[in-house]
């Protein structure tokens, strides 16, 4: 194995930070949940990175029950997206906004 | 032969991601994520995990990409919303602090001394081995998992049971007219007050 | 037997019946005031059953919060029952003022009123420290729920300002009792007997600014004014005549026994504060434009004047502090109970509008010139007596601090004499002339009169106090007298 | 054949009934729709009783670490447990005159007895995997019920800020315990502590894990500057949810935070302590000028509990005996105070159910005439929150600040003094709102559904508080009791 | 013994409270009654006391006796202790007895009053208050006197209390007396620092143990008080003010006895004045200076009270001459005959204004002899004592004060001497000037209007006035006979255990030198009156002193005491006072600390929730930034 732990973690954080960008300037809910999706892979990434060096199977693991908690988050988040839709709101972050102060 | 496919899989995954990210349409940001998945999916390949690899594709791409899926077509067109009308300010801060983050992270995993790769067990990685775990170490998570992917589908009910869009109450079209009515009276004096300026400055 | 612990059990629990179950208005003015005149009369007991040398009498010792080392430790020495003799003479007047006053919700006004008595007898007995801080800032509450429910026009603000002032004092004060408790060696223990001689500086200048802010001392006596004059009269008058001798006493009976080195070291700050407060308040309170602002800043020099006594830590001004206490409260309670009564029937407080008062209103000529006598201690009166003690230890601590305070009579003539000028005399003002407002009459004077009779003994028999009070003031200041090498 | 872990029933007994609650009323609930309030409100409070009564029972026991070794029960746990419990169990009393109850009362129930279930997770949690599983579990049914109003779009919105923070969060947490895990090896608490005591404590990455954990934490918290997504979603959420939020949320997090820090990471405490203390004053300061500057009572209060957790990190950062018995007595009181208040707001906004049910402070003149009790109520609850005598708050406030004072903290001690003073001008501006005798009461209100529920609910909160400050020297025992698990490692 | 002297204090006392407690329910004229039956009690009882007095052989006249402890301290303790000496007698019987006569005065002069009651009760209470300082055995006792008669005078200046005049006169009385009590009370504290005492007994026993300096301080400590106290230099403005309240007050207080408690308190501190010779020198020179002073002043005065009350001034002054000439005697005998001559004056005056429906300017007078006849009899008695003429009491008890100063023989006394010599040719003059003004002359305008109507309607005055008015006509005849150098030796003797290092008495043939010069000299002065105002042919400025603008000015401006206590003390008090409380007081510790900071803090709160503007990204960002600096600072810091 030729490849470093370094270079699958830099990968690893740049993912991270583009699907922060992601959440941090798109406005429309449904690519802020994917963007989050984004993340969760990048992380996933670092914990089976980590779990190989480690030699255990406990960041497999962790990163399995990421996975299966990503799935109900997009449940619970896509669930949000169809009440709002149903509501008649806009789908627009930046006009999601009634409460702020 | 490993650093060209890590370098292929990575690069895609970047991409990908930037595209999932960047995509006006979700419906692409949601192609350009299983992408996205298939390249990290490699990624895990290379680190010996073929269950997680495996999992990675049939959970995600399997069932949250299709819910994805479903639910842009479902809300449609409205969820085409770009990323216009940011100010430059915000572009700068988001691109800064995510950047900052991934610097300071990228800094410290090359700064630090880590050792070698770990000399694998026979079944490091495969669905016996991460079974086996999860029956036993994390047998505890594992149960709660289940219970929130129940909870998920209570969720589910929650949100999807209610009817039909509602339509607006009598306060609301009280309040809808209202404003409308305000509306007109608003032009209505503004045209007035046109003509009085107009006439005035005809009058100087 | 009685015990201090029923004064504070009493009023509190009727508080409590008062809020909470719906009495008409007569029936809650009618409980209220038998309840105060209960504690009245239970501090008549104590009265006559008082040992001057005795130290705490009446008193519980009861495990509270044992995890914390905190103790329902209460008692009554000669000062302390001074303050609660006054605390529930003024509190029944108050809410016989109440009734006469026919204050609207007044089942909940005279709860209030009840508890902030609870409170202010909790202080004034306290042996805990903790008792002490329960009662030193749980007297604030409904004495700002009373400010800001049946205040004046301006009562928000002034709810505002007084919250600032003093939670800010009295959380510090928290902090220096929690040092002071949870470092005892053997385990909290917040016994203020335990405490002594056990703070640092530091611990000393929070517990300090807590009871400056309270009494308030120059220069930390911004929230005085708004709250005077905004408060209803009979919350004025438990106001400034025993919820700010909660500050005064806690200087003599807690501070100063307790930080004797350090009450030793920096008595001259408070002295000097407490002399600049005395001219500074007497002197603003001569050009006021209306009565209650000229009583509150009266009652600022005066409370600075009592620490000044305190802080000479002898038994001159020990006493003359104690005596002064009594008699400003005396007199700042009836000054505001009569400022109030003027302003319901005059219409304003303001000197612009009245005038004349004294024409065919002989009572209320009698009973305005009495009080406004007292407190511009004229010879032979009791708070000339007093004044006279603290000045007298004033010249003794050193001539010219004797001779700067002495300047003070002087100011206390001039805005008493102006307040009294003002309202009684001269031209008739323009309300006076329209609404006619009548005599004291029967209600109103019977609120006032317990505590005119009361100034009128102490002036005749001013020893009479001060004998009971002497040895227990004395004993107070000693320590801090002994460091002070005097 | 897989052996699997030995399984201590009675241990996870409280989880366990939560959980089979949930499925057996929304069973019951699919046989019998017409019943939905009845049937929600028996079993979720039959669920939550019998939960109770489990984690009683144990209360007291000696601890005991089950399900291979990947949750731990103790007094903490159990303290934990019950306080949740017995908010819940306030959640469906003052739900009692709901109309959503009517409509989808069992999925209401259920989902907050799976929260309960979660938060016990959480509090029990002795590795990562077991804190993240229990905080998504509690997390994700919250963003469901925050949004279970199903009148108000700003349920909605709020539910959506607090899933996408909520989840970036959560990101950030699993994130920094993979750095963890990297540099150490384990996930477990101890097994970390272990790892760092031998060395390595010193290392970029666990400095990276160690930072990133307590972002996540600190978020889950509500600290600023990870605090933003708390009075959008306090706001917009259903009161009574609110009420549970800032009552359990903030304890359980703290909890978890309180349990790694001091199980997981007392090596690195050169690292997190001068971050707590700088989040502390930024957080005290911060949530009350925020606060002060208002006009909605229930976003001031939100506001305000910023302001508090920055208190209780106090505990945390002093976490001697007297720190942490204050920290856990304090959680536990502000609960219930907490609760108190925004079940007295819950009730205000249902009377006035055609003004939009806002409780600004202009909608609130007034208001403590017409229903006294609810109103005095409420001036216990903020005088609580303010610290003041006879309450439980003052308590809490009391043991925390002598806990400062007494181990050189003196300065966080005073500026939680500067919190208290802008905290008690805006606590003031309610009171004085609420008795404000220039506008007239409405005294005959009409009748509000579930008013004797609510009342009943308000009265618990209020008994709670009060007891806790008259006679707090049970309630001092218990939370010193539970407070001595949280130093196990050391 | 002692028990009359209890009941002579106590039945004013008494008075008082009969009468605010009965208030309106007694007719007017009873309350009158009441309170005068009173008086005479008292005044019975202090007459038999004194004859108890007397009848004890002379070392032994001097009793002392504690009722109950007032006040304790520590070791610091006051009694209501009593005092009874010869001294003490002589204060009794003129404070009973003169206020007996005015109280019968009263009684026609205020019958008109609807508040007469409240008049009488006043009366009544400064009688009380002038009691007690003269009987107390110690100074706060006496201090406490002192601020009662204060009081009294203060209720009674500004008891038609709807006159602002009357109202400013009253307050201003009572401030400039406060000072005086400072000072009084400073003084007291002194001693007892000095000494551990406060009683008399143990002052003078132990003020031999003071230093000079000490003694110095404290007599002129206790000098601000009786300067104050008895309208001396430099604190006399408010006596002339005072006289806006009724004449009887001015009569009573102003003249016979509270005023002149300043030389009481010189003469009975005579064994501490002793030690502090320059005090005393002090006294002469004030005394001195303040009788030239008022004497002129008092000669262009156009108000009759207030020209007597420059005169009083001016014969205290002599007063005070006499006890710092360590003649003690000669001051407390001035004081007895000034009280009859001087308090005549009054009510004679009053009689006048009584007549002329209250007014007091004397250029509206004029004429009044034939109408008035006898009181214009009774003034002249008065006028001549107050001159100085023989054989008017005046006379003797003056020139026993000058000869004094003849006697004592050193630069003072020679100042004492000429000084006062040169006053009795200014007292000539304007007592005389008022005389001729008022009753001689060609009757003013406005008298000619209003005196028929008002003698046809009650005479020169109803009984109750009149009859007072003769007995101290009688009396301001006929008590200098007391003291005729040479025959009678009455005033020294009684007085002389008083003093125990002795006083000072003139030769009999000082005396009489002196009474020569004196009279001849008051006789010049009231020839210079008759020259400059007894003539018709005058135009009104002759009226005044003569030429001579700025002098007049200065003269009618009463040497600016007034302008200059105004301009260095009350506008700069007033305006420091108005700055300090509208600028200082509100902005620094009312605005900044609550308005201020809570704005300030407001504007934080919002400033910083600006950033909670609901977007959720914006969130997401501070969040994002929150990671990033956080990791930044744990690495920086922990590396």
């Amino acid at each position: 194995m030729t490849v470093g732990l370094p270079l699958f973690l830099a990968i690893s954080a740049i993912l991270f930070s583009i699907g922060l960008v992601g959440v941090l300037l798109r406005r429309s809910p449904l690519t802020i949940l994917l963007s989050l999706e984004v993340m969760l892979n990048s992380v996933n990434l670092t914990l089976v990175a980590f779990s190989r060096e480690v030699g255990g199977s406990d960041g497999q693991i962790f990163a399995l029950i990421v996975m299966g908690i990503a799935a109900a988050e997009v449940v619970v988040g896509l669930g949000l997206v169809v009440a709002m839709t149903r509501r008649e709101m806009v789908l627009d972050t930046d006009e999601l906004r009634t409460l702020n102060g | 032969m490993d650093i060209v496919v890590f370098f292929i899989a990575s690069g895609l995954a970047i991409a990908s991601a930037v595209a999932v990210v960047a995509q006006k349409n979700p419906f692409v940001s949601a192609l350009a994520l299983l992408g996205n998945l298939v390249s990290l999916a490699v990624l895990l390949l290379l680190l010996s995990a073929q269950f997680v690899a495996a999992a990675q594709i049939i959970v995600y791409a399997g069932a949250i990409m299709v819910m994805f899926l479903f639910v842009i077509a479902y809300v449609g067109p409205r969820s085409e919303i770009g990323a216009g009308e940011r100010k430059p300010w915000q572009v700068w801060l988001a691109v800064l602090a995510s950047a900052l983050i991934a610097i300071e992270v990228i800094v410290v995993v090359f700064g630090a001394t880590f050792g070698d790769w770990a000399d694998l067990d026979g079944d490091y990685g495969t669905p016996a081995a991460i079974g086996k775990a999860l029956m036993t170490d994390y047998l505890l998570a594992f149960e709660v998992v289940s219970v929130i992917l129940f909870m998920a589908a209570v969720a589910g009910v929650v949100f999807g049971a209610g009817g039909r869009p509602r339509r607006l109450s009598d306060d609301e079209v009280q309040a809808k007219e209202a404003e409308s009515a305000e509306q007109r009276r608003r032009e209505a004096s503004r045209a007035v007050l046109d003509a009085t300026r107009d006439s005035m400055g005809e009058g100087a | 037997m009685i015990t201090v612990s029923w004064l504070i059990a009493v009023p509190a629990v009727a508080a409590v019946l008062l809020l909470l179950l719906p009495f008409g208005r007569q029936a809650a003015g009618y409980l209220a005031l038998l309840v105060s005149l209960a504690v009245a009369g239970g501090v008549i007991g104590f009265i006559y059953r008082f040992e001057p040398l005795g130290g705490d009498q009446f008193g519980d010792n009861i495990a509270w919060i044992e995890s914390l080392g905190v103790r329902w430790h209460v008692g009554v020495n000669g000062v302390s029952l001074a303050m609660i003799s006054i605390t529930a003479l003024i509190t029944a007047c108050a809410i016989g003022y109440g009734m006469w006053a026919g204050r609207d919700r007044s089942h909940a006004s005279f709860a209030l009123i009840l508890l902030t008595e609870a409170f202010l007898i909790m202080v004034f007995s306290a042996r805990d420290l903790v008792v002490f801080y329960v009662g030193f800032e749980g007297m604030l509450i409904p004495l700002l729920v009373l400010l800001a429910a049946w205040g004046g026009a301006g009562r928000k603000a002034a709810v505002v300002q007084v919250i600032a002032y003093t939670a800010l004092g009295t959380l510090l004060m928290l902090l220096a009792i929690a040092y002071l408790g949870f470092t005892a060696p053997g385990g909290p223990n917040f016994s203020m007997a335990d405490a002594v001689g056990r703070g640092n500086d530091w611990v000393f200048a929070a517990f300090a600014l807590a009871l400056v802010i309270k009494s308030p001392l120059f220069p930390f006596h911004g929230w005085v004014l708004p709250a005077y004059r905004e408060s209803s009269p009979e919350v004025a008058a438990v106001l400034s005549g025993v919820a700010s001798k909660a500050g005064g006493f806690a200087f003599l009976a807690v501070l100063v026994p307790l930080f004797p080195a350090q009450a030793a070291t920096y008595a001259w700050v408070f002295i000097a504060l407490g002399t600049i407060g005395f001219l500074y308040g007497a002197f603003l309170a001569f050009r006021q434009s209306d009565g209650r602002s000229v009583i509150a800043y009266s009652s600022i020099a005066q409370m600075s004047f009592i620490i000044l006594g305190v802080f000479l830590l002898d038994s001159r001004g020990a006493t003359g502090a104690t005596f002064q206490m009594v008699n400003h409260a005396l007199v700042s309670a009836a000054l505001f109970l009569l400022a109030g009564w003027l302003e319901t029937q005059a219409g304003s407080g303001s000197f612009k509008h009245l005038g004349g008062l004294a024409r065919s209103r002989p009572v209320l000529a009698t009973v305005a010139l009495i009080l406004g006598m007292a407190a511009l201690a004229v010879p032979g009166s009791s708070v000339f007596a007093s004044e006279f003690l603290i000045m007298l230890g004033a010249f003794e601590h050193s001539w010219w601090l004797g001779s700067i305070v002495a300047i003070g009579i002087v100011f206390a003539a001039m805005y008493m004499l102006r307040w009294i000028s003002a309202v009684l005399h001269e031209r008739e003002g323009d309300l006076v002339g329209s609404l006619n407002p009548p005599d004291l009459r029967r209600g109103a004077l019977l609120c006032l009169l317990p505590l005119v009779l009361c100034l009128i003994g102490l002036s005749i028999a001013p020893a009479q106090f001060t004998d009971r009070v002497d040895a227990a003031a004395t004993a107070l200041v000693s320590s801090a007298a002994k460091e002070a090498g005097r | 054949m897989i052996q699997g872990p030995s399984v201590d029933w009675f241990a996870i007994a409280p989880e366990v009934a939560l959980i089979v609650g949930a499925f057996v009323l929304l069973l019951a609930a699919a046989f019998a729709r017409g019943h939905e309030r009845a049937l929600s409100l028996i079993l979720g409070l039959g669920t939550l009783i019998v939960s109770v009564g489990f984690s009683v029972a144990a209360w007291g026991d000696a601890p005991v670490v089950t399900m291979a070794d990947a949750f731990r029960v103790d007094d903490l746990t159990e303290l934990v447990r019950i306080t949740v419990a017995a908010l819940a169990a306030l959640v469906l009393l003052l739900s009692v005159g709901w109309n959503r109850l009517r409509e989808q009362g069992s999925e209401f129930t259920a989902l907050l007895l799976l929260t309960c279930a979660g938060m016990g997770v959480v509090a029990g949690s002795t590795s990562f995997v077991t804190l993240f599983v229990g905080l998504e579990l509690f997390s994700l049914s919250l963003y469901v019920l925050v949004a279970f109003d199903g009148k108000s779009r700003a349920s909605l919105e709020a539910s959506f800020k607090y899933l996408v923070l909520g989840t970036l969060g959560s990101i950030v947490l699993v994130y920094g315990a993979a750095f963890l895990y990297g540099a150490t090896g384990s996930f477990m608490y101890d097994g970390i502590a272990a790892s760092l005591a031998e060395g390595g404590s010193g290392e970029a990455v666990v400095t990276l894990g160690t930072a990133l954990v307590l972002v996540g934490l600190l978020f889950k918290v509500g600290v600023m500057p990870f605090h933003m997504w708390v009075p959008d979603v306090y706001e917009g959420a259903p009161t009574q949810i609110t009420g549970f939020m800032a009552g359990a949320t903030k304890l359980v997090a703290f909890v978890a935070l309180a349990r790694i820090l001091l199980d997981a990471l007392p090596a690195v405490e050169h690292l997190w302590s001068p971050v707590l203390i700088i989040v502390a004053i930024v957080t005290i300061i911060g949530g009350n000028i925020a606060a002060l500057v208002q006009t909605n009572v229930k976003r001031m209060i939100a506001w305000s509990s910023v302001g508090a957790a920055g208190y209780a990190l106090i505990g945390i950062i002093v976490h001697g005996d007297l720190g942490l018995r204050g920290l856990v007595f304090y959680l536990a009181t502000y609960a219930f105070t907490a609760f108190g208040a925004f079940a007295v707001i819950a009730l205000f906004e249902r009377d006035q159910s055609r003004a939009k049910g806002y409780a600004t402070l202009d909608g609130m003149r007034a208001w403590g005439f017409s229903r006294p009790f609810a109103g005095m109520a409420m001036v216990v609850f903020l005088l609580a929150f303010a610290g003041f005598p006879p309450t439980a708050g003052f308590i809490g406030k009391f043991v925390i600040s002598g806990a400062a004072v007494t181990n050189d903290y003196v300065y966080l001690a005073v500026v939680g003094v500067i919190g208290s003073v802008i905290g008690l001008a805006y606590y003031l501006r309610v009171i004085v709102a609420l008795y404000d005798r220039s506008r007239k009461s409405d005294v005959g209100l009409p009748a509000t559904p579930g008013l004797g529920g609510a009342s009943l609910a308000i009265l618990l909160c209020l008994a709670v508080v009060l007891l806790g400050g008259i006679l707090p020297s049970l309630g001092l025992d218990w939370a010193g009791q539970a407070a001595s698990f949280l130093t196990v490692a050391k | 013994m002692t028990q009359l002297v209890w009941i002579t204090l106590a039945l004013p006392l008494i008075g008082v409270v009969l009468l605010s407690i009965l208030g309106m329910k007694l007719p007017a004229k009873g309350a009158g009654w009441l309170a005068s039956l009173i008086m005479l009690a008292a005044f019975l009882c202090a007459a038999v006391a004194t004859i108890m007095l007397a009848s004890r052989p002379e070392g032994d006249r001097q009793v002392v006796e504690v009722a109950w402890v007032w006040l304790t301290a520590g070791d610091f303790s006051v009694g209501l202790d009593l005092w009874f000496d010869e001294l003490t007698a002589v204060m009794l019987l003129v404070i009973t007895g003169i206020g007996f006569l005015i109280h019968v005065y009263s009684i026609g002069y205020m019958k008109d009053d609807p508040q007469s009651r409240r008049f009488m009760a006043y009366l009544n209470l400064f009688v009380f208050s002038m009691l007690v300082l003269v009987v107390s055995a110690n100074l706060v006792l006496l201090l406490v006197g002192w601020g009662l008669v204060g009081l009294s005078s203060y209720l009674l200046i500004g008891f038609w209390h709807n006159k602002p005049k009357a109202i400013k006169a009253a307050k201003k009385a009572f401030i400039m007396n406060a000072i005086g009590d400072v000072g009084l009370a400073l003084g007291i504290f002194l001693l007892f620092v000095d000494l551990g005492t406060v009683t008399y007994s143990g002052i003078f026993a132990g003020a031999s143990e003071l230093s000079e300096t000490q003694a110095s301080i404290a007599c002129l400590l206790l000098l601000v008080g009786a300067v104050a106290k008895s309208a001396q230099l430099p604190l006399h403005t408010w006596l002339p003010d005072a006289m806006e309240g009724p004449t009887p007050i001015s009569a009573l207080i102003h003249a016979a006895t509270m005023v002149t408690a300043g030389v009481y308190l010189i003469a009975r501190m005579n064994p501490l004045f002793v030690h502090a010779p320059l005090v005393l020198d002090l006294i002469v020179i004030i005394g001195v200076v303040g009788l030239l002073m008022s004497g002129l002043i008092a000669i262009v005065q156009t108000d009759i009270k207030r020209i007597i009350a420059f005169s009083t001034m001016s014969q205290i002054a002599y007063m005070f001459v006499g006890v710092g000439l360590m003649a003690y005697w000669t001051g407390i005998f001035h004081l007895f005959t000034h009280a009859f001559f001087k308090a005549l004056l009054f009510l004679g005056a009053g009689l006048v204004i009584h007549a002329l429906h209250g007014e007091q300017d004397i250029r509206n007078m004029g004429g009044l002899r034939k109408q008035l006849p006898k009181v214009y009899f009774c003034m002249m008695i008065g006028a001549l004592a107050l001159s100085g003429i023989f054989p008017f009491s005046g006379g003797f008890s003056k020139d026993a004060i000058l000869a004094s100063g003849l006697h004592v023989d050193s630069p003072i006394g020679w100042i004492a001497y000429i000084g006062g010599l040169l006053g009795a040719l200014l007292t000539g003059i304007y007592t005389f000037r008022l005389m001729f003004m008022v009753f001689h002359r060609r009757p003013s305008p406005y008298a000619e209007k209003v005196i028929p109507a008002s003698v046809a309607h009650h005479g020169e005055g109803p009984s109750s006035m009149l009859w007072p008015v003769y007995i101290l006509a009688v009396g301001a005849a006929v008590t200098g006979f007391l003291q005729i150098p040479g025959v009678t030796h009455l005033a020294f003797s009684w007085l002389d255990p008083i003093a125990p290092d002795g006083m000072v008495e003139a030769t009999v043939g000082q005396d009489w030198l002196t009474t020569l010069f004196g009279t001849l000299i008051g006789l010049i002065g009231i020839a210079i009156a008759y020259h400059l105002y007894a003539r018709e042919s005058d135009a009104p400025e002759r009226i005044r002193l003569g030429r001579g603008r700025l002098f007049q000015h200065a003269l009618e401006r009463r040497l600016y005491w007034d302008d200059l206590y105004s301009w260095a003390f009350e506008r700069p008090a007033m305006w420091a006072s108005a700055f300090l409380s509208r600028d200082i007081d509100r902005t620094a510790f009312r605005w900044a600390p609550l308005d201020g900071l809570g704005q300030l803090t407001a504007f934080f709160g919002r400033s910083f929730t600006v950033i909670e503007n609901g977007i959720v990204r914006m969130y997401a960002l501070v969040l994002a930034l929150g990671i990033g600096a956080l990791i930044l600072f744990l690495l920086v810091r922990g590396g």
